[in-house]
């Protein structure tokens, strides 16, 4: 695959059809790679990786790429494809400039547990690459993934027993920032919780209560756009599971108002921004489940 | 803070549309239909302009409960902006609920402006809920190790 | 640093009895801002009034606080006040604690926290209240009326009335719409030619009113009062202001094998035609789909026995702009076609007609000359069969291509046909089977009675299951639910109460306006009670059956309120804008559109502006504008925002977190 | 088994049918080719049903007239599908012990050397349980 | 083309023409029908209880047998196509069907409609094409009035079977049109000829069917046409001074393309 990889890079950028390639550039241990900016062959001989370790999504990097002059060719794993989409349904990537190459996944592994796949490629929701213009490798099924899991055992559980579960994950939390910075949803030109004007404004938080609200406040706000890509569990420093924030929400949309999957289709209007005249009442959240 | 259970009088933000569930607070009011004094309202143009970061800022800033009222689906003077808050507060409570946070701290109701008797109950029955409930300790402890 | 006033409101007992009104003013002195307290008797008296315009200035109050009734009552009152007192109206809040703390409280003590707190939450908003000037916008006095049917003349001709400049766009070439095909109009029998004739004629003539016929509109910009229109004249092939409308040239063209839609095809026309003796304007048309000329380039006898010399062969669609202060969809109505009922044998044989082809066999200008004669073999019938509800009442999951409302008007004009024929052939039998026979409004039922009692139709409470032509008949099976039978009918002719949809047009018409529709492509009203001749998109207007199906006394009375509202629209100079609007912060906005999603009034656009950047670069973005003009201030989109660039003047997000914290303190 | 245990919700269960959706437009009676032969007929079926009054359905000859042939279904503007009703109906009566409506051995008495396997086939499975 | 064939009880003897005729036809086309191996008997009638699970295995087997063979499924039976297209559709709609069928099953059988039943005539339009037809008809049907006689099961309900518009077909008439004859559309075409109830009433079964036969001989039909063998028995059974031969539309098809034989029937 790499080798494929580069070659076509390499082809692309000789031939004058793209000026620069997004890509995995190797780092100093074999499961540091990094998302990078390549423009010659010889860069990408020496430097670019695709192997187990190239979890990164690279669609936000197209946010900034796809913004500069020339076009940018992007590799896509299966899952980033979907963020890809919906990047382009938010007018965040101007697809014109980008020429992108769907590759094969075959899963992720964990940095932490080398032997083992990420949880969410262990529970991946589809092998399909949604948009692309060419593909390395094969594109495969949507699939009958499991990932709602952990989220249904929570909701099994009491309402004690979960909050001491949340209570456990989400005080570690030292509000790094890394899932904002990571999310391809979160690409507001000033986030809210940095704008002193918008009332959310928290960074050095007068009240420890505050930060509580930081992680409720952008699940809300990626919900209905976030394609369960993963990346912010993924670079947690204190590995909370915060993507069972973000697919309660998709299991919940997905209950109540339809199966949804952000990112699928271009064209499709949010969950959020819809709705029905029959659409359940809010006290539907009282009438299911224990306490 | 220490309170007493005797003594404990909840923190109730109501946040009511100018259109029909305010109106419907004034009804009650004029009927002289009794409600605790706990109930606090803020008047917005519709239920749709309630940001579920307001219902987080007022449980940040103490309240024991929120409740927000609007149109009736279908009655909504901007045509669909309760069907957008039905869908918004829905997801935000099941959260809630998600993490712990006790569900019957949050409540969505719709009160037209004919229905003043609706108002006064829904009130009542909202703050003999969250009384029950004592304070809202949880959410500020979300953060808090054991 | 604002400085703010607050003023206490005795409201004599009302307040005062379980408020203690010294007490809040008291307290409200304390809080950071205010300059001035203090209680009052009766605050909206002329003497609480001037207490306020006195204390602006005294103290140069920057904002005010009433702590009085509700908004709903006074908050006019306190405003125009304070006005007068030099302040922007808009620097005024009001804490209600009469409706909502003295009156459904009876202990003084809580009585009076609750007021002293709801005072803080007024007073933390207002020191964040910014003046707010309500814009204007001027308004084009001239009105579109887009459908020339009933609805649309009548609509124009009222509008015209009151001195406005109207135009009517049809997209026949001749206006009149479906009550131009009509026979006679129920309940009172009279024809329908003679009392919509005269009316297209009124219209032709008024000097307010244009009639732009074989018209569309393609293009719809800008907001209410200021409507920019593109209107597609398609090509007619004849010179409008040559041809003199003698029709020899649509009775020499060789081409004699073209459908007659007028008709409903049960006649042939010529490829170059006026589609009925009284069309308005009465000018020919060349159909591009059947004349050779067009097609082939060899004929041009149109052209040879035009003396006027109208005939154009090179002529091409034309498209003019026209500017609007407002817009009525009046699109009108078609019956369903009926093919997927089959059982009713409409495919299988030309006796089993639509209600509206029967109109046209009984009407004295239709392709039989009024006499009733059958298609198949222009006998007269002697048994015919009429089938109510076809499409019409059917479930949602339903195979057909049926509709799951009442059309309305079927089970009248229905008696009106068979009222009619009886009428007319004594000798013939008439059965109608019904589900419910609906008919409310004013000597409907009455009408229908009518029907049965004097003219003996047979009304049969059942529906046809079944018709087999055979042997020059037409073998109806049918249940009569009351007798427990099934019927076996011999019948000479089947018609069928079509159900009715809105136009096709509409749809498109719909998405051009930014006005809402139904499941079922009817447009929504503004309200279903209280505004039902407004689409929720200000400065659209609806008049008859686009808005859902409605009668000709219905349509007629429908089109004079849309009319009315038009009127009190362009009477107006400037509009004066609600100026609690949305307001996108350029600065902040990243263009994800989906605000422009959730907004019910298409106040919302996107465009590319040029921003200079840190580096002095400059940076196109696509950020999102509000239309203040066409923004209702619902708020809808400034919790759609993720970027927090979108906020409500009047009920920003800091105002309203200001109340939240001064509740919650 | 007591005979009269078949109730309004079990025959509402098998056919899956919703008898509140009827309009009560008589159409599925209309078009009903087995009419003549029936002593209850399709839209008395839904009524029937509807009000609970099963036992008669189950003791009418009517539930062997039913040809199948999907006519009411097929033409009911409310998709009521009255043929699942009287299949509901047919089925709980042959299912009780000894209320097969053709049996085995009467079959030879009425065979005829043309008829189709599948005619007999499917009287089996319409009227034996 | 490849399809997996279900021929059904009654196509291997009372109505062998039905399927020899269509074999031999579909040959001449360029399609190849293979019989599933062990295929059992569809049941005659589709269960339309809810709770009848154990009548609608057979069709199961015989569709989870042709999606292994990688093929869809075409049938030619009206009754055989009836039942095992409205199974399919169970099976792919409805869970509960699905589920209680697939638990019935050998485990590693698991069916979830993955295959597509098609009716002989759908094979005909949709894959081999009229237009085709007409260019290899050889005896053409010339003057010839052809009723076609539809019945209820090939194209009813028409939301499971999709083959038609059930009140207005047109897929017979344009066969017939296909193989040179002229179609007569008459009312009763889609009307029940009395079906199963032949087997206990004969005089009900008649009356029905007799109402069929004179439509069509009222609309100018000399002879008609049908997919299904119950349809044949009761229409010619009414038919007693045979005023209209009922014949298989297959029958008429190797005719028109010269594979009918002398010694044939």
């Amino acid at each position: 695959m790499q080798k494929v990889m580069i070659e076509r890079a390499a082809e692309l950028l000789s031939s004058g059809k793209v000026n620069r390639v997004l890509g995995w550039r190797a780092g100093l241990f074999a499961h540091d790679n990094t998302p990078s900016v390549f423009t010659d062959a010889a860069d990408l001989q020496a430097n670019f990786v695709y192997n187990e370790f190239c979890g990164a999504n690279l669609s936000k990097y197209l946010v900034k790429e796809s913004d500069k002059e020339g076009t940018v060719a992007v590799f896509l794993k299966p899952c980033d494809t979907y963020s890809f989409n919906q990047l382009i349904a938010e007018h965040k990537i101007k697809r014109d400039n980008v020429y992108a190459i769907g590759v094969q996944c075959n899963g992720m592994k964990d940095v932490n547990d080398r032997e083992k796949l990420e949880e969410r490629c262990a529970s991946c929701k589809s092998r399909k690459h949604v948009a692309y213009d060419e593909l390395i490798g094969e594109s495969g099924e949507i699939l009958d993934s499991n990932r709602f899991d952990m989220v249904e055992k929570l909701e099994n559980m009491t309402s004690e027993e979960r909050f001491e579960f949340w209570r456990g994950e989400l005080s570690r939390c030292v509000r790094c920032n890394a899932c904002r910075n990571v999310c391809p949803a979160c690409t507001c030109e000033k986030c809210i919780f940095d704008n002193p004007d918008s009332g959310s404004a928290n960074k050095a938080p007068a009240d420890p209560f505050e930060e509580n609200l930081f992680h409720i406040i952008r699940a809300f706000h990626v919900a209905g756009r976030c394609t369960d890509c993963g990346e912010c569990s993924r670079v947690c420093p204190e590995n909370i599971p915060l993507h069972l924030l973000n697919r309660k929400f998709i299991k919940d949309i997905n209950e109540l108002y339809g199966e949804y999957q952000a990112g699928e289709t271009v064209n499709e209007r949010g969950p959020l921004v819809n709705y029905t005249q029959g659409d359940a009442e809010p006290s539907v959240v009282y009438e299911r489940g224990n306490s | 803070m220490q309170m007493n259970d005797n003594t404990f009088r909840p923190k109730i933000v109501a946040f009511c549309c100018n259109w029909c569930s305010y109106a419907g607070a004034d009804l009650a009011g004029t009927n002289r239909l009794n409600y605790p004094a706990d109930v606090k309202i803020i008047r917005v143009p519709c239920s749709c302009r309630v940001n579920p970061t307001f219902v987080l800022r007022a449980f940040g800033r103490g309240a024991d409960g929120v409740i927000i009222c609007g149109c009736h689906p279908g009655d909504c003077h901007y045509t669909s902006g309760n069907y957008y808050a039905r869908r918004r507060m829905t997801l935000l409570f099941s959260m809630l609920d998600y993490l712990g946070i006790e569900r019957e701290r949050t409540r969505v109701e719709w009160v037209s402006a004919a229905e003043g008797a609706k108002f006064a109950q829904t009130m009542n029955s909202f703050v003999e809920t969250v009384t029950k409930l004592g304070k809202n300790k949880r959410l500020e402890d979300l953060r808090c190790k054991k | 640093m604002q400085r703010i006033g607050v003023f206490v409101c005795h409201c004599g007992s009302n307040i005062a009895a379980t408020v203690d009104v010294k007490a809040v003013a008291e307290a409200a002195k304390h809080e950071s801002g205010v300059v001035f307290s203090a209680d009052y008797q009766y605050m909206c008296s002329e003497s609480g009034q001037d207490l306020i315009k006195d204390m602006i200035k005294e103290h140069k109050l920057t904002g005010i606080v009433v702590c009085s009734c509700s908004p709903r009552m006074h908050e006019n009152t306190f405003c125009k006040a304070a006005a007068a007192g030099g302040l922007n109206p808009y620097m005024v809040e009001i804490a209600n604690i009469r409706e909502q703390c003295s009156w459904i409280h009876k202990d003084m003590p809580s009585a009076t926290a609750k007021a002293i707190v709801l005072v803080r939450s007024a007073i933390a908003k207002v020191t964040l209240n910014a003046p707010l000037t309500a814009g204007t916008s001027p308004v084009t006095k001239r009105a579109l009326v887009i459908g020339g049917g009933i609805a649309g003349i009548q609509t124009a001709l009222d509008i015209a009335d009151a001195g406005f400049e109207v135009d009517i766009v049809e997209k026949e070439p001749t206006i009149g719409g479906k009550m131009a095909q009509i026979d006679k109009t129920f309940p009172t029998l009279d024809c329908a030619a003679c009392i919509l004739t005269p009316k297209m004629v009124e219209a032709a003539q008024n000097d307010k009113i244009r009639i732009f016929s074989y018209s569309e509109v393609s293009a719809v910009k800008g907001f209410v009062g200021n409507f920019t229109v593109t209107i597609k004249r398609k090509a007619r092939y004849v010179k409008e202001d040559l041809c003199t409308g003698c029709g020899l040239c649509t009775e020499k063209c060789p081409q004699k094998k073209v459908p007659n839609e007028f008709n409903l095809g049960l006649d042939n026309r010529r490829a170059i035609y006026i589609p009925f003796a009284q069309a308005i304007p009465k000018i020919a048309t060349i159909d591009p789909d059947y004349c050779t000329m067009l097609k082939s380039g060899k004929c041009g006898v149109c052209s040879k026995v035009c003396s006027a010399g109208a005939i154009d062969y090179q002529a091409k669609d034309e498209f003019i702009d026209v500017n609007y202060g407002a817009i009525v969809a009046a699109t009108g109505f078609n019956p369903i076609k009926v093919d997927k009922y089959d059982e009713f044998a409409y495919a299988q044989s030309p006796d089993v007609v639509t209600s509206l082809e029967y109109e046209r066999l009984m009407n004295a200008a239709g392709p039989t000359g009024g006499t009733l004669l059958r298609p198949s073999d222009r006998t007269h019938p002697h048994t015919i069969v009429f089938v109510q509800c076809v499409g019409s009442r059917e479930s949602e999951d339903s195979t057909k291509c049926g509709k799951s409302y009442c059309s309305k008007i079927c089970c009248m004009y229905t008696a009106k046909h068979a009222m009619l024929t009886r009428e007319k052939y004594p000798d013939t039998d008439v059965y109608v089977f019904y589900i419910d026979v609906r008919t409310p409004g004013k000597s409907f039922d009455e009408f229908y009675r009518r029907a049965v009692e004097q003219y003996g139709v047979h009304y049969i409470k059942g529906m046809v299951g079944k018709v087999t032509p055979e042997g020059g008949k037409l073998k109806v099976q049918a249940s009569d639910l009351i007798a427990g039978k099934q019927l076996h009918i011999d019948a000479d002719m089947v018609v069928l109460a079509a159900a009715i949809e809105p136009d096709k047009t509409a749809r498109p018409l719909a998405t051009l306006l930014t006005a809402s529709m139904d499941t079922n492509d009817f447009f929504t009203e503004a309200h279903p009670k209280l505004r039902p001749v407004e689409s929720p998109t200000a400065g659209v207007f609806l008049s008859g059956a686009c808005q859902g199906p409605k009668d000709i006394p219905e349509t007629v009375a429908q089109a004079g309120a849309a009319a009315s509202k038009v009127i009190g629209l362009l009477a107006k100079d400037h509009l004066v804008c609600n100026p609690c609007v949305a307001n996108a912060n350029e600065m902040l906005c990243s263009g994800c559109s989906q605000c422009e999603k959730v907004c019910p009034y298409g106040a919302i656009t996107y465009s590319y502006k040029e921003f200079r950047m840190p580096d002095r670069t400059t940076k196109l973005r696509l950020v999102a504008s509000v239309n203040a003009a066409v923004c209702q201030g619902c708020g809808a989109c400034t919790v759609t925002c993720p970027s927090g660039a979108m906020d409500l003047k009047g009920f920003s997000n800091k105002q309203i977190m200001a109340e939240v914290d001064a509740i919650c303190k | 088994m007591s005979e009269n245990n078949i109730c309004r919700e079990d025959i509402l269960r098998i056919s899956g049918v919703d008898t509140r959706k009827c309009m009560r437009c008589g159409k599925c009676s209309a078009t009903c080719p087995a009419y003549d032969e029936m002593e209850y007929h399709p839209h008395q079926f839904v009524n029937m049903v509807e009000n609970g009054d099963i036992e008669a359905l189950v003791e009418s000859p009517s539930l062997f007239k039913c040809l199948s042939c999907f006519a009411c279904i097929d033409r009911c503007p409310r998709q009521v599908e009255p043929a699942k009703l009287v299949e509901a109906v047919r089925s709980a009566c042959i299912r009780r012990q000894g209320h097969n409506h053709l049996s085995a051995d009467a079959i030879p008495a009425i065979l005829d050397p043309d008829i189709p396997q599948q005619a007999l086939v499917s009287a089996f499975r319409k009227y034996s349980e | 083309m490849i399809y997996s064939y279900f021929p059904g009880c009654t196509l291997k003897n009372k109505a062998i023409d039905l399927d020899i005729y269509a074999r031999r036809s579909a040959e001449l086309l360029g399609i190849t029908l293979e019989e599933l191996p062990e295929w059992q008997c569809c049941g005659g009638v589709y269960p339309l209880a809810k709770d009848k699970i154990a009548t609608k295995l057979s069709s199961v087997r015989a569709l989870a047998a042709s999606r292994d063979a990688g093929h869809d499924l075409v049938t030619l039976c009206s009754a055989c196509h009836n039942v095992l297209k409205q199974v399919n559709n169970d099976m792919r709609t409805d869970e509960y069907i699905r589920s209680r069928a697939n638990n019935y099953m050998a485990p590693d059988a698991e069916y979830n409609g993955e295959i597509n039943v098609i009716h002989y005539l759908e094979l005909l339009r949709d894959t081999v094409g009229f237009e085709n037809i007409k260019k290899k008809v050889v005896k053409p049907f010339t003057g010839r009035k052809i009723g076609a006689y539809y019945g209820c099961l090939l194209l009813r309900p028409g939301k499971v079977m999709q083959m038609d518009d059930p009140e207005n077909p047109k897929i017979l008439e344009d066969f017939i049109r296909a193989i040179g004859g002229e179609p007569v559309i008459y009312a009763q075409r889609n009307e029940c000829c009395g079906g199963y109830a032949t087997v206990e009433d004969k005089a009900y079964a008649a009356s029905r069917a007799g109402k069929v036969v004179d439509n069509a001989a009222a609309c100018g039909a000399d002879m008609l046409i049908t997919a299904c063998p119950l349809c044949l028995y009761n229409l010619n059974k009414s038919n007693a001074e045979n005023k209209l031969p009922v014949v298989y539309f297959t029958e008429l098809l190797a005719e028109a393309l010269g594979l009918k034989e002398e010694n044939d029937v």
